[in-house]
Formats: structure tokens, C-alpha cells, sequence
């Protein structure tokens, strides 16, 4: 039972350093200092200390609390060295559509703001997830069939089974670059980032956001950075033996897409879709074909 | 024979009466004309009251003699000489329903599809002379088409229908526009080619065997018309009696015609004359050409007609000539089921040939006032809601929707067509099948047109057409109730029809049963 | 007589009560009370778990026996049934009537013709032989045709338009039981099944494409799905629910009774579809995942309300069919388990789609928004039923369709398991849309004065709602359900918990899920309203427009072409290509038909009198 | 730098105080939110003039604001600083105000260049708003034309100090002297000047109700208000409500 507390926080501690971490490698790409150690607590804690702050409505608000429990609940299901949480309970299947939660209460949300920008942020944040969870499901199927199973857990051992080269990525190489590729695209970073566009459409679905509800938006963000990359290190890198291991795949995933992002302006919506659903996409399936035949 | 069974007197006069439901009306048609310069009144009321007369001696007739099949000899010349009546329940079935249809469809003071509001037309006179000869008209055709139903003989068999041509004619041209009389010139065209093709054919018979009585021909035909000159005699009677029974290619005056003459004369024709015009084909087809190639000549023909007509139905712009398409369609069905031969053929053709006597007559009569274009009839539910009920009922039988009777004619010839099953046969059940979905479309296309909100529909039904169509239609619904009972009369009527050998014993009931 | 002849007979008895007192106000509640004491004796049957259950009731025509009995399968649709026209005729009995009635309709009317659907779907799914199968199976089509044209307008044609479709397709299954009785000389289920395995495959064939064929057309598989959305969106409200939650699923009920309990998925996986390498049963697979993917993709274009979710509707039923001829134990499960947990959510979003109508007199997704504010009940139920529909966790739909990936997942079928990923994602945009373009945005003028559904409207919504979530938490008690229907039809049946699946290669239990997932929002909830500051609810039209003053008279609302990034990729796919089929069918017909009134019309007379003049000097010649 | 511009009001001006409050530990979360605060600054940068053009050196490479923790932001809602930067035509400013009047407190505006001072090389033009302290109050002005980054920066890290100090809350009297800001905001605009903000309802909500946030400037403005009040969610049942 105490995991299930312990999950969401070590969460949210790693998506916090995850954060400081993407900010300082966009700062270094671009030869500043970037911001201090406890920059993304600070605008957090900031964020929820405003005092006077305007909200919408209860579905904008609720939506919030969709975003961030959606995510709280979702780690839960990822098994981190020594919790299983309710990895047995729920599966991958169930994971995948548990993170599709917050996009949904945060869809909500800004959709009760009455902020057309908000809106267009939102219908090109589906479209773009229409376009990522094609490959991200492939990936999803070749790694559940490749093993013979949907739990994690035993996904885990068996990645675990045979050290480095019974790991997913050196087993199914394929897919492992779709899942990166998808996962660029489902963190929403550049060249992916039409429906944030901050000059054209005011940041898309944060145009009315402000104090707590950007803080309840920033803490869904640290969630969000660490749940790709914990999905990523459990499907193809062997999870975690122990935490340290965990950690420092964690971060180098994370720390790909990152560094890819900010050499890169962006895509059309469409370009996205016609891009993920290409390359990505047809890479999956060849890796499932290899794993198949 | 009745005499031979040393039945009571009393009993042989009544199979006498036997003769008078033809010679009533034709007797009544003659006087018609002088009666008329006596008294309007009594010659208005004597149409009815024959016909009237003529119902109720067939159905006593039909009560009283039960089912088995009698013979009338006119004059008492025995069979093969003398001119013959035959009676099984098929026919007695169809005599009792010429008068009876011909009374609900009687053409009364509305023909043409007049509105019921019209002044009565202003020379007095004329307009008398013109339904006493209306009515003559009327008269003459049930008399025909009576004869028809029961005449045992192909010559008279071939008068008769002559008979009724003339009588048609004369019925259509009633209304005396344009559009009638070039109407009435193609069915006389159409007839007269038809009516040489007949005698043609007759011809052919009795060059081959020497004798025009059916029972004979039966007896003979075996040998002598199994033959090509056989199967040839068979084309040319069944293309001439199939112009009145609406047999494919000489079908091309119908549209015209019913979309022409008035509604009423339309439903007798559709729906009673078309039919006794089959009963004479089917009588040839079970009787003197057993052979496989006329029926597969019927089963062609008889697709053709499905497929002509459904499809051009589904184009048609006004309503009678719908029916008239339909009706088309709906005869191949009959054609198609008889051809099947056997007693599921005969019970399926009858089936789907009193279906549609009873379906198509009702549909005329609410055509009386919806005579016009499909167009006009937006909105007409609102003001003749029981007119438009109705017509959902016939257009849900017509198309073969379960429980209705349609639905279990048209799953008996399905079947028929099943069971036998050459390529033919599933070319026509194939066929059959999509023309019933061409069917549904455009009849149901109309029905939605009806409930639509109209602010200016149609006029509203006469009483009179409407109570027809109500009884036809309560008919209708009687039959799927007790559709048990109804199958086992077709079924024995069927059985009766098809039974060769009793035809020829009723005829000739001592020898020829020692013969055969 | 036997408890499924007192069902039958109370159905019956509901028809007649309707035609006869419909025209009064108690009506409504007369057919609620009605439909729960069908309910009632529906469970009194015992046919889920126990023997099936024969009705006394045998007809003979033609020498072809018909009898009707239930068994689990037919008890299970038939509860869905029963169930949807309880929770339509809520809906129906109170306001809505009236208005109905004010609107110049006859509710008796609409009232006979849910009745009507109700006995007649009754009547199919008891059918205990091939021609009862027929015969139920064409007054349903009717009793269908009855609803959807009561509406009349736009309703008659699209009603008219299904006519064509479901006639022809009755048509086709005719021919086809004629092949059958030609084969086997009987429709009787029994006889059939035990003959059925002589057939060549060839005759195989042919049986699935006339009969499959036109069960398919009800169920509105491709390419048959042109009617449908049409039809069930034009039908006037609580008829539109029935018929999106039931109606439909009679084409599964027969697509069943002809794949599965006939044919067996075994005989389908045998044949192989020539020049492919495919079997039959992957044919059929690829058709249902098409079903599911194209009609969702052009739910995703609609701008009302009612074709959106009607069209959903067509695509829902190819996750059915998919489940089913996965074929296993879990993924069959989890077709027939979406056949209620979609039952429930479609009825539900109709029926709040519907509320709105009721309320603002439109459906078109252009001239909504913001009524949440006005109406936040029938929110929460559209909001239930999207995220049901959706496919996503916590609601029943999850459950089901969970099932169905599960299964792909364990039998190895990624396209298939795409492609069924493609049609949720695309629900998920297209539903969005939906309860963005109503609900949420930008309250208009017009709508400032809007009320909450009435009562009578919002019970049975908040009811069906209620059950979504709860079959959502707790699918145990209805899979039971739907593993006796696998045992009925002899496949697996699924190995199911109170909380979902039992399985240790990855199994589901909702309990927890649901559990973590309140407690997820419970702690969001600390969060932001325990750590944030006060907020203060402003006014709509105080947003940011980049320093624009907003005015209520001009709209600030983003709904039109929603997905337009989308569509600018994927709108030139869009090529109405079965549109295009169905235009040239027509036109063929059109053709022939043009050709058959020439005939009539131009065969001259002159023509004959010059035959008969040839045929007399052939006749003096010879 | 230059001083902040006082102009005369009618009401007595509030002392600005660092709040402390007795209880040690809501003092050192008190500590902790305005360290966050000053550490955490996100700008709206409203580049009305010239100065916008010294505002992208100060947040790239060469300067950096980020590791001071100060981002642009592109939505009021989200922004904590307003940047003007440059003239205020009177256009403009009704965008400034409706801008300012959107963002969340506590909320610092900056005025950068000499225009926004006391209208620059525009004083003397008809169509711009000379001192922009009179219609909003500003925590810090820099001057120059332009400033160089090196001046925006240290104005920034001024206002930091400020605000660590809690003595950065003008935004308060926004609230407070409402009518004084709405004075001179109607003699610029006119009688029907109105945002959509609805200031006073605000004030109430949030306890920041002063003795001079009404007065008759917002007399004038309540007669031609139109609504402003929040569309509340409504569970308006018909049948539950004639019930009742």
C-alpha cells in the first residue's frame, strides 16, 4: 500500500529533475547557463501562490485534477525497482489508455475556457496523438507479443532474464527506434510542438491557464516526462535492476527527445501526422514482421 | 357424370344453373339499351341485381356440390360434340369472383375518377345512354369472362375472350379523351394480332387431333402433341391469350391502357380479367402440352414480365401506370410459378394469382381518386388516412412481407423454383427476388410520399372506393389470420387443377377410365 | 405455456395497448411498466443458465416446421432489448411526448413503433429454425422502418433509403436459405448443422456472401453502412437511442447464429480465400476492422450531433464482429460484452444529444457550445458515455474493448490490433469534438436562458449513466452473463473476476484501477485546491484575445472544421467511394429501368400488326 | 532608474509593509512563496515601441534572464511581470489595461524606455498616453531610449529584491484606488469605458476592497456596465424547481 504512495512521489521528484534537466540542455544547446538547480519547483510553488487567479468554471478546474490524477495514477501501474504497484492489475494495454486520461481532463479543461486558441491547441494535440499512438501501439503489440504477455512485470523479468542481451532494444532493435521516435512526438517536443505554438496560438491549451492551474499543468508535466521515459526503460531496457540502474536509463531516455528537440523548428499538423505515420510507423511494423516471421 | 351417379333432378337442375351466371349477364347486356329508354332507374339497378344473382347462384352452386369437379353439357350433346362446362373449385372460385368483383368495382356514377363533388354532366340524355352502355359493357365482360372460367371447349374458350376483348374496348374508350382512344387503338392493335395468333394455334390443334373439346385434347395430347408442331401450337395460344393475361411481349398496351381508362374498369381488368385470361393458359398448359418446353417457354416469358415490368414501375411518374407495371410484374411471377408445374407450382401461381386479384383490384380502387401523378400525392395521408393505411397494407403483401398472404405466395413459388432447380429456375428465383427489392423501393417511395406534409393534398376517397378497398383489404388480413384453412382450399384446389386424369374422367367418366 | 410465451404475449400486449390508448398521456408510463414486466419475465425464463427454453407455439407451412425457443445467446440480446426500450420509453413518457405531440406528431404512433420493434426483435431473437430466423428477421427490418419514417421529412428518406438496403438484403438471405434447403432439404437449425459440414466450399462461400451479406446489411458492415446513419440519426429521439443501442445488433444476433453457431469460426479459418493468403475468417476480421475504422472517420467530419454518433454507431459493431472472430476465449467475450456496454453508452449519449435538441432546438455542432453551464447534468452524462464509447478507463466500454485488444494482442494480430487502435483514436477525436462543440467553448446568446433537461428526460440518462460507470468498476456480474452466452455458442467462455479478467499472462481488474484512479483524482484534488490560492469565476467573455475586447454578438468559439490540420492531410482520402457504388447502383438501376419503359412505351402497335401479317403467310405457306 | 512618479490622489496612500505574521512557520512559508516568487518570474512582454528590441539579447545567450528564473510567457494568465516597452498610443493602452486587468496577482508591470515615463519624444503628441502610472500602477520604470540589457536587468533583479522584500505589491493598489486608475482611464477613453474584467467584483472576492476602489468614477462606470458576472453552472431541473 505504501508503494502507492512512494510511486507518485519518486515520480514527481525524477519529473522535476527532469524537467531542470530538459531546460538545461535546451539552455547548453544554445550556449546560456540555463536556470538554477530548483528552477521547476520554484515556478511550481510560485504558480500555486498566486493570489488572485481566474478560473472558467468546475470543468475547468476539474480538469486540472483529471490531468494530474490521471498521471498519479497511471506511475502506478509502471514497476519501479522493488514496487510492483498495480503493474499486476493493470497491464500495458490498461497503461496506455490510463495515460490517454489526463490528455482527456486536460482537454476538458482548457475546452471550458472558451478560448478558441485553447481549442485549436487541443484539436491539433489529438490530432498529434492520433498520429503517435499509431506507432506507439505497434511498439506496444511487438514488445506484449513478443514476450507473451501484457503484464510489466513479467515483460521485466524476462528483459532482466539475460542481462543486456535479452533487453527489448537488443532484441527488437526496430521498434525500440519507433518507440523513440513515437515518444518525441508524444512529449510534445519540437519538431512535434504545433499545438503549444506559442506565437501563433498563444500556447494553445495553456491560453487561460494561470497560477494553479499552470501549476497543476507543470507537476502533470514532470509527470509526463517521467512516465515516457519509465515506459520506454521498462518495454526495452530492462526496467530497473535497482534504482541506480533505473535512474540513469530513465534520464538517458528522457535526455534523447531533449536534445534532438531544440535543433529543430517545427512541423505542420499534418506534417506531423504524415511524418509519424510514415516512418515510425512503417519501422514498427517491420520490427513486428521480423519478430513474427 | 352427374346424370350417370343417378343423382335427384332437383340436383341435376342446379349443376344446370350452372350456365346462367354467363347467360344472365349477357341476356341483361342486351336488354340493357331498351331498358334504359324505359326507365333509368331499373336499368341502373339491373347490372347489380344480375350480378347479384349470378354471385349467389355460383356460391350455391360451389356450397351445394362440394368440391368434386362436374361437367355441364349445353344442350345435353355429350363432350366431344356438344359445347361443355367444367366446374372444379378453381374454376367455380373465379366464377364466383367475376360477379363479385365486378359488383365492388361496378363503374356507378364515379367513373373515371370524377371528383364525387362534379355536377352530373349536362345533357341528361346522353349521359343516361352513356351508362347504359357502360354498364351493358360490364355485363358483357362478366358474361366472357364467367365463360371463360368455365368453358370446357377451346372454341368457346376463344369466343369468350373475343368477348371480353370487345367489351374491354369498349370499357376503356368509355371516358372518350384522347389519351383513351390511342390507348384503346394499341390494346385493339395488341388484341387482334393476339386473337389471329389464338386461332392460329387452335388451328394447329385441331389439325392435329380434330377436336377442340379439352378433355379430348387431353386425352390425345400425349401422342399427338408432344411434338414441335405441338410445342408451336402452345406459342401461338399462349402469345394470343397472354395479350389479355399481360404475357410479356404482348403486354405493351397495359401502362396505357389502366393509365387511361377509368380507374374501376382498370381494377377489373388488372385484377379479374388478366387472371381468368392465366386460368385459360394454365387450363392448356396442365391439360394438352405437358411437355418441359412449354413450360419453360411460360418460365422466359414469365421472368421477362417480372423484369420488365418491376423495373419500369421503379421509373414510373403516376400512379395507375405503377400499378400498371407492377401489375405487369407481378402476372410474370404468376407465369413464373405455373411454369413450375407440379402442385407447389399450381399452389404457388394460384396463390400469387388471387393475391394479386385482390391486392391490385384494391390499389385500383384507391386509384380512383389518386389517378394522377406520384407527385400529387404528397401528403395524402392526412386527408384519407385509412387510403393510405391501406395502401401500406397492399404495398407490404404486394412486396412479400411476413405474416401477409404476398409473403407466403411468394416464399411458395421461392421455393417451387428452389426445389426444382435448373439454372433456369435460379435465374428466375434470382430474379424474382431482385425485382421484389426494385418493388419495395418504388411502392414504399410512394408510401413515404404519402405521409409527408403537403399543404395542399389530393382529395379525399369516396365512401365507396374506400369501403371496397377496406373490405379487400379486411380480406386480406382474414387470410393471414387463418392462413391454415386458406392453404388447405388452394391446396385441394390446386391438387384438382393439376389432376389430369380427373379432368379427362369428369369428361368422359366411363371409358376413358378403363383406357387410361 | 411456457415463460417465454408469457414474455411474447406481454410484448404482444404492449403493442396493443399502445395502438389502442397511445393517444393518452399515461401512455408513456403505461409502456415503461410494461417493458419492466418484460424485463421481469425475461428473467423468469432461466434461459441464461438453464435449458433453452421452447415456446408452445409451432407453425407448419408448406410442410417447413417453425418454432421459436431462447437460449442464453437470445436471452442475452433480448435483455438488451428489453432493456433499451425500458430506458427509451423513460425518456419518451414524460415531457418529451408532450412536446412531441405539440410538434404535431402522434405519439401513439411512436409508441407502437417501439413496441412494435421490441415484440418483433423478441420474435427474432426466439427463432428455434431458419424460416422463423426469416421471417423475425424481416419484421424487424419493418418494425425499424416504422420508427425511423414516424419522423417523417429527411427521417422518410433515409428510412427509405434503409428500406432498400435491409429489403434487398432480406432478398439475399431468402436466396440464400433457398441454397440451404436445396442442399439439405430443411431449415431446421439441427438438421442444417449436421448437414452443414458436407457442404463444398465453394457453396460455403456463396452462403456467406447471400446470407452473411445481407445480415451485414442490418449491422451496417461495410459496404453496407450507407443507410445507417442516416436512419438512426432522423429517427425522433428515444427511438433514435433504441434503435443506435439495439437495433443494429440483430445483424451481430444472426451474423452469430450463421458464423459462429453454424459455421464455426473452425470452418472459417479452413477456408482459405483464393489467390490470398487469407482465410475467411481473416476476411471477415478485415471487413469488421474497416467497419470500425472508415464509418468512425467519417463520424470525425460530421457537424451534427446525431450523424456523428449514429455513424459511430456503424463503426462500433466492427469491434463486435472483430471480437468475435478472434474468436478466443477472451476476445469473443469481449465482442458480445461490447454489445451491451456499447448498448448502455449509445443510449445514453442519444439520449443527452437528444436532451440538448430537446432544449435548443438544434444538433448541429456549429451553432452549440458552452452548455454546460446550463445544463451540467446532461454533461456528465454525454461525459460518461464519450469517455465509454471512447474506449477509455474507468467506464464499461474500456472493459470491453480492453478485451478485444487483449485478445488480438494474445493471438498475434498486430494489423488487425492497429487498426483497432486507429478506430479509438479516432473516436477519441471525434467524441471530443462532440462534447467540446455542445458543452463546452462558448455559451451563445440565445442559450443563456436554457434549462436542465426535465426530469422525466434526465432519470433514464442518469440511470443508463449510473451503469456505464458501475459495469465500468464491476464487469463481473454482466461478463457471467456473457460467459454462459460463449458456453451456449460452444466457444471458451472468458475467465472472469468480480473486477474484469483472470489471466497470468496480463489480465485486468478494475477494482483497483478505478480505486487508483479516485485516488489519483483525490490527490489532484489536494493539490489544487488545497495548495492554490482562491480563484474567481469570471465572465466568458473576460479571455484572452490578444488584447481584443470580446463581444457577446461575435462568436469566439472554435468548432467549425475542428480538426482541420487533420483533414487537411487525410480529407483528399475521402472519396465517398461506396457513395460512388451506391450512385452507380442506382443509376444502373435507373438505366434499366429507363430501358423497360421504352419497351412499353415505344412497341408500336404498327410492329404487331406486321407480325401478324408475316405469322397468317407463314401459316398459308405452311 | 528612475523614481517612482507619485501623482496626487484623492484617497490616502497605503503604506507598503512587508506582512509578516506572528506564526513562525506561516512566516517562513510566507519566506518560501515570495523567495518563489522573485526566483520565478514569467513576462508578458507588451512590445509597444522600440524597447522590445533590447528584450531579446537580454534573454538569450549573451544575457540569459532564465538563470534568473525569468521566461517569457505569452498569455496574461500566465505572466507575472508586464513588460511595455516603449510609447503607449491610446489605443494600445486600452490593450494594456484590458492585458494587466487579466493577469493574476500578484502581478508587477515595467515600464521600459522614456516613453512610458512620461511620454518620451511623443510628449507632445495628441494620441499618446503620456505617464503610464496614471492608469495602472507600475512597480518599476527604466529609462533610457533605449535601455541596454545590462539597465533591463538590473531593473529585473531590482524588482526581485522587491518582491523577496514583499515590497512589491502595487498590484495591490490597483485594487484599492481603483477609482483614481479608472478616472484617469475614462477622461482618456470616454464615459463607456469598460473592460471585461470585472475589477471591483475582484476586489470584494479577494478581500483587497479598499476605502477608495469605489468612487465616482465607478459610479459612472456601474451605469453603463454591462454584465459581468460569471456564467454559473446552473442544475436548473424544471419539474425539481416548480417543486419547490
Amino acid at each position: 500500500m505504501i508503494e502507492l504512495i512512494l510511486m507518485p512521489l519518486a515520480a514527481f521528484v525524477i519529473g522535476l529533475a527532469m524537467v531542470l534537466m530538459m531546460r538545461r540542455i535546451g539552455a547548453r544547446l544554445q550556449r546560456r547557463v540555463g536556470p538554477p538547480l530548483l528552477q521547476p519547483l520554484w515556478d511550481i510553488i510560485k504558480l500555486h501562490g498566486k493570489e488572485t487567479q481566474t478560473s472558467h468554471g468546475l470543468i475547468h478546474e476539474l480538469g486540472i485534477v483529471m490531468a494530474i490524477g490521471g498521471f498519479v495514477a497511471a506511475v502506478t501501474l509502471m514497476p519501479l525497482p522493488g514496487m510492483n504497484g498495480l503493474a499486476e492489475q493493470g497491464g500495458l494495454i490498461a497503461l496506455v489508455y490510463m495515460m490517454m486520461i489526463p490528455s482527456l481532463g486536460l482537454a476538458l479543461g482548457v475546452g471550458q475556457c472558451a478560448n478558441p486558441n485553447g481549442s485549436i491547441g487541443i484539436s491539433r494535440a489529438l490530432t498529434a496523438m492520433l498520429a503517435y499512438d499509431i506507432p506507439m501501439v505497434i511498439v506496444v503489440f511487438g514488445v506484449a507479443f513478443f514476450y507473451g504477455s501484457t503484464s510489466l512485470v513479467q515483460i521485466i523479468d524476462a528483459q532482466q532474464a539475460g542481462g543486456f542481451a535479452t533487453w527489448g532494444i537488443a532484441e527488437m532493435p526496430l521498434l525500440a527506434f519507433a518507440g523513440l521516435f513515437a515518444m518525441q512526438a508524444m512529449l510534445g517536443k519540437q519538431p512535434f510542438e504545433i499545438y503549444v505554438a506559442p506565437a501563433e496560438i498563444a500556447t494553445g491549451p495553456m491560453v487561460e491557464m494561470g497560477g494553479k492551474f499552470l501549476g497543476g499543468l507543470f507537476i502533470m508535466q514532470c509527470f509526463q516526462l517521467y512516465a515516457a521515459g519509465a515506459l520506454y526503460t521498462l518495454l526495452f531496457l530492462g526496467g530497473g535492476e535497482n534504482w541506480l540502474t533505473f535512474l540513469i536509463k530513465v534520464f538517458a531516455v528522457v535526455a534523447i527527445p531533449m536534445s534532438i528537440a531544440f535543433l529543430f523548428p517545427r512541423y505542420r499538423t499534418e506534417d506531423v501526422v504524415r511524418l509519424v505515420w510514415k516512418w515510425p510507423a512503417m519501422i514498427g511494423l517491420l520490427g513486428i514482421a521480423f519478430l513474427m516471421y | 357424370m352427374i346424370s350417370d351417379l343417378a343423382v335427384p333432378n332437383l340436383f341435376v337442375a342446379q349443376a344446370g344453373q350452372l350456365v346462367l351466371p354467363v347467360v344472365l349477364p349477357l341476356l341483361a347486356a342486351f336488354l340493357m339499351q331498351p331498358l334504359a329508354r324505359v326507365s333509368t332507374a331499373l336499368a341502373r339497378g339491373l347490372g347489380p341485381l344480375v350480378l347479384i344473382l349470378c354471385a349467389w347462384i355460383t356460391a350455391q352452386l360451389w356450397i351445394q356440390l362440394g368440391d368434386a369437379p362436374f361437367t355441364l353439357a349445353i344442350g345435353g350433346f355429350a363432350p366431344p360434340l356438344g359445347i361443355l362446362f367444367y366446374a372444379d373449385g378453381i374454376a367455380l372460385l373465379f366464377a364466383l369472383a367475376v360477379p363479385v368483383f365486378a359488383l365492388l368495382f361496378w363503374p356507378g356514377s364515379e367513373s373515371g375518377g370524377g371528383a364525387g363533388a362534379d355536377s352530373r354532366p349536362g345533357s341528361d340524355q346522353a349521359d343516361r345512354d352513356q351508362a347504359a352502355r357502360r354498364d351493358a359493357l360490364v355485363l358483357l365482360l362478366v358474361a366472357a369472362t364467367t365463360g371463360l372460367a368455365l368453358s370446357g371447349d377451346l372454341f368457346n374458350l376463344y369466343v369468350f375472350y373475343e368477348l371480353a376483348a370487345v367489351a374491354s374496348f369498349g370499357l376503356v374508350a368509355l371516358s372518350g379523351t384522347g389519351r383513351a382512344q390511342v390507348a384503346t387503338f394499341r390494346y385493339l392493335m395488341i388484341s387482334a394480332f393476339g386473337s389471329v395468333l389464338a386461332l392460329a394455334g387452335i388451328a394447329i390443334l385441331y389439325m392435329q387431333t380434330g377436336t377442340l373439346n379439352l378433355g379430348q385434347l387431353a386425352q390425345l395430347a400425349p401422342e399427338t402433341l408432344n411434338n414441335p408442331i405441338g410445342s408451336a401450337a402452345f406459342a401461338l395460344m399462349l402469345i394470343g391469350f397472354g395479350v389479355k393475361a399481360e404475357l410479356f411481349p404482348v403486354n405493351t398496351w397495359v401502362p396505357e391502357v389502366y393509365a387511361g381508362a377509368p380507374a374501376r374498369v382498370s381494377a377489373l381488368l388488372a385484377g379479374l380479367v388478366s387472371k381468368l385470361a392465366v386460368l385459360v393458359i394454365v387450363r392448356l398448359l396442365v391439360l394438352i402440352f405437358p411437355q418441359p418446353e412449354a413450360a419453360q417457354m411460360l418460365l422466359v416469358l414469365g421472368v421477362l414480365g417480372v423484369l420488365t415490368g418491376e423495373f419500369a414501375a421503379w421509373r414510373a411518374k403516376d400512379f395507375p401506370r405503377m400499378l400498371a407495371f407492377s401489375s405487369i410484374g407481378q402476372l410474370g411471377i404468376v407465369f413464373v410459378a405455373f411454369s413450375i408445374g407440379g402442385e407447389i407450382g399450381l399452389l404457388a401461381g394460384l396463390a400469387v394469382a388471387l393475391h394479386h386479384l385482390i391486392v391490385k383490384s384494391a390499389l385500383f380502387g384507391l386509384a380512383v381518386r389518386w389517378n394522377g401523378s406520384l407527385e400529387a400525392l404528397a401528403g395524402a395521408a392526412r386527408t384519407s388516412p385509412l387510403g393510405a393505411a391501406l395502401f401500406v397494407l397492399f404495398a407490404l403483401s404486394l412486396v412479400g412481407v411476413p405474416p401477409l398472404p404476398g409473403f407466403w405466395a411468394k416464399l411458395t413459388v421461392i421455393v417451387g423454383l428452389a426445389e426444382r432447380g435448373t439454372p433456369l429456375d435460379i435465374t428466375a428465383l434470382m430474379s424474382i427476388l431482385l425485382v421484389t427489392a426494385v418493388e419495395a423501393s418504388y411502392l414504399f417511395r410512394v408510401a413515404i410520399r404519402l405521409y409527408q406534409d403537403n399543404p395542399d393534398p389530393v382529395a379525399r376517397h369516396a365512401r365507396r372506393d374506400l369501403g371496397v378497398s377496406a373490405l379487400l383489404g379486411a380480406v386480406l388480413v382474414a387470410a393471414t389470420l387463418g392462413l391454415r384453412p386458406v392453404a388447405d382450399v388452394l391446396g385441394a384446389g390446386a391438387a384438382q387443377l393439376g389432376d389430369r386424369a380427373g379432368y379427362i374422367e369428369t369428361v368422359f367418366p366411363s371409358h376413358v377410365a378403363g383406357k387410361d | 405455456m411456457t415463460s417465454l410465451d408469457h414474455l411474447v404475449l406481454v410484448s404482444a400486449l404492449t403493442l396493443a395497448l399502445m395502438l389502442l390508448f397511445g393517444r393518452m398521456r399515461i401512455a408513456g408510463r403505461l409502456a415503461v411498466v410494461l417493458y419492466a414486466v418484460q424485463f421481469l419475465l425475461l428473467m423468469q425464463t432461466g434461459a441464461l443458465l438453464g435449458e433453452p427454453v421452447a415456446s408452445s407455439l409451432t407453425l407448419s407451412v408448406l410442410d417447413l416446421q417453425m418454432h421459436w425457443r431462447y437460449d442464453a445467446l437470445s436471452w442475452f440480446f433480448a435483455m438488451i432489448t428489453i432493456g433499451a426500450g425500458f430506458f427509451c420509453a423513460w425518456y419518451a413518457a414524460g415531457v418529451w411526448q408532450e412536446r412531441y405531440r405539440e410538434e404535431g406528431h402522434s405519439p401513439r404512433l411512436f409508441h407502437v413503433a417501439l413496441a412494435a420493434n421490441v415484440l418483433t426483435m423478441l420474435i427474432l431473437l426466439g427463432s428455434g429454425d431458419l424460416l422463423s430466423l426469416f421471417i423475425g428477421w424481416e419484421l424487424v427490418s419493418w418494425a425499424s422502418f416504422l420508427l425511423m419514417a414516424v419522423g417523417g421529412g429527411p427521417a422518410g428518406r433515409a428510412a427509405l433509403r434503409y428500406l432498400v438496403y435491409a429489403f434487398s438484403g432480406g432478398m439475399a438471405i431468402l436466396a440464400g436459405l433457398m441454397l440451404i434447403y436445396t442442399q439439405t432439404g430443411s431449415l431446421d437449425y439441427a438438421r442444417v448443422l449436421s448437414l452443414l459440414g458436407e457442404l463444398s466450399d465453394g457453396q460455403v462461400w456463396l452462403l456467406l456472401l447471400l446470407i452473411g451479406g445481407g445480415f451485414a446489411v442490418k449491422m451496417g458492415l461495410l459496404p453496407f453502412h450507407l443507410w445507417q446513419a442516416a436512419a438512426y440519426a432522423e429517427t425522433p429521439g428515444p427511438g433514435s437511442s433504441f434503435l443506435g443501442a439495439i437495433s443494429a445488433r440483430m445483424g451481430l444476433y444472426a451474423l452469430i447464429m450463421l458464423l459462429v453457431a453454424m459455421l464455426g469460426i473452425g470452418r472459417l479459418t479452413a477456408m482459405e480465400v483464393p489467390f490470398t493468403f487469407l482465410s475467411a475468417r481473416d476476411l471477415i476480421a478485415w471487413i469488421a476492422a474497416l467497419t470500425v475504422i472508415i464509418p468512425t472517420y467519417i463520424a470525425l467530419q460530421q457537424h451534427d450531433a446525431r450523424y456523428l454518433l449514429a455513424w459511430h454507431g456503424i463503426g462500433q459493431g466492427g469491434y463486435m464482429l472483430l471480437g468475435l472472430m478472434v474468436g478466443n476465449a477472451v476476445g469473443s467475450a469481449g465482442g458480445l460484452f461490447h454489445v451491451f456496454t456499447y448498448g448502455i453508452t449509445q443510449a445514453a449519449l442519444l439520449m443527452a444529444v437528444f436532451a440538448v435538441v430537446h432544449r435548443t432546438g438544434t444538433a448541429d455542432l456549429n451553432k452549440l457550445g458552452g452548455l454546460v453551464a446550463r445544463m451540467p447534468l446532461t454533461f456528465l452524462v454525454l461525459l460518461f458515455g464519450i469517455i465509454s464509447l471512447a474506449g477509455l478507463p474507468p467506464m464499461a466500454g474500456f472493459v470491453s474493448k480492453w478485451m478485444v485488444y487483449r485478445s488480438l494482442v494474445a493471438e498475434g494480430m498486430p494489423l488487425l490490433f492497429v487498426a483497432a487502435v486507429v478506430g479509438t483514436l479516432g473516436t477519441i477525436l471525434s467524441v471530443y469534438k462532440l462534447i467540446h462543440n455542445i458543452f463546452l467553448g462558448q455559451l451563445r446568446i440565445e442559450h443563456e436562458q436554457v434549462r436542465e433537461a426535465p426530469l422525466s428526460m434526465l432519470l433514464p440518462m442518469l440511470g443508463l449513466s449510473t451503469l456505464i460507470f458501475l459495469v465500468g468498476v464491476t464487469p463481473g456480474p454482466a461478463l457471467s452473463w456473457v460467459a454462459a452466452v460463449q458456453a451456449s455458442l460452444g466457444l471458451p467462455p472468458v475467465p472472469y473476476t468480480l473486477g474484469g479478467i483472470e489471466d497470468p499472462r496480463g489480465g485486468l481488474d478494475m477494482l483497483w484501477l478505478v480505486g487508483i484512479l479516485m485516488a489519483g483524482f483525490g490527490v489532484g484534488a489536494l493539490i489544487f485546491f488545497g495548495l492554490g490560492g482562491r480563484s474567481k469565476r469570471v465572465h466568458q467573455l473576460d479571455n484572452y484575445a490578444g488584447g481584443h475586447f470580446l463581444t457577446a454578438d461575435v462568436r469566439y468559439q472554435y468548432s467549425d472544421n475542428f480538426y482541420a490540420g487533420l483533414m487537411h492531410l487525410i480529407g483528399p482520402w475521402y472519396r465517398g467511394a461506396f457513395l460512388w457504388l451506391e450512385k452507380a447502383l442506382t443509376a444502373t438501376v435507373a438505366f434499366l429501368s429507363a430501358v423497360m419503359n421504352g419497351f412499353y412505351r415505344y412497341a408500336q402497335p404498327a410492329l404487331f400488326v406486321l407480325a401478324t401479317a408475316v405469322a397468317l403467310l407463314a401459316l398459308t405457306t405452311a | 532608474m528612475t523614481e517612482l512618479i507619485k501623482t496626487p490622489r484623492t484617497g490616502e496612500t497605503l503604506p507598503v509593509k512587508a506582512g509578516k505574521r506572528t506564526n513562525p512557520l506561516a512566516n517562513v512559508f510566507d519566506e518560501l512563496v515570495r523567495f518563489a516568487q522573485s526566483r520565478s518570474l514569467f513576462m508578458l512582454h507588451y512590445c509597444t515601441g522600440c524597447g522590445a528590441i533590447e528584450l531579446p539579447p537580454s534573454m538569450t545567450s549573451r544575457f540569459d534572464m532564465e538563470r534568473l528564473g525569468i521566461q517569457p510567457m505569452v498569455s496574461p494568465r500566465q505572466a507575472d511581470i508586464l513588460l511595455v516597452t516603449g510609447y503607449v498610443s491610446v489605443k494600445t493602452l486600452k490593450r494594456i489595461i484590458l492585458t494587466y486587468e487579466q493577469m493574476g496577482s500578484p502581478k508587477y508591470v515595467i515600464g521600459i524606455c522614456s516613453c512610458t515615463v512620461n511620454g518620451g519624444m511623443y510628449w507632445q503628441s495628441y494620441a499618446t498616453a503620456k505617464k503610464l502610472n496614471d492608469y495602472m500602477p507600475v512597480d518599476i520604470y527604466i529609462a533610457g531610449c533605449m535601455p541596454r540589457p545590462e539597465a533591463v536587468i538590473a531593473g529585473l533583479r531590482e524588482l526581485m529584491e522587491n518582491i523577496r522584500q514583499g515590497k512589491a505589491d502595487s498590484w495591490k493598489d490597483y485594487y484599492r484606488h481603483y477609482d483614481h486608475y479608472l478616472g484617469h482611464q475614462q477622461r482618456l477613453f470616454g464615459e463607456t469605458w469598460q473592460t471585461p474584467t470585472d475589477v471591483i467584483a475582484e476586489a470584494r472576492h479577494y478581500g483587497l476592497f479598499g476605502p477608495d476602489t469605489l468612487g465616482t468614477h465607478t459610479a459612472l462606470l456601474e451605469q453603463h456596465q454591462r454584465p459581468l458576472e460569471a456564467l454559473e453552472m446552473k442544475v436548473d431541473i424544471p419539474e425539481l424547481m416548480a417543486r419547490r
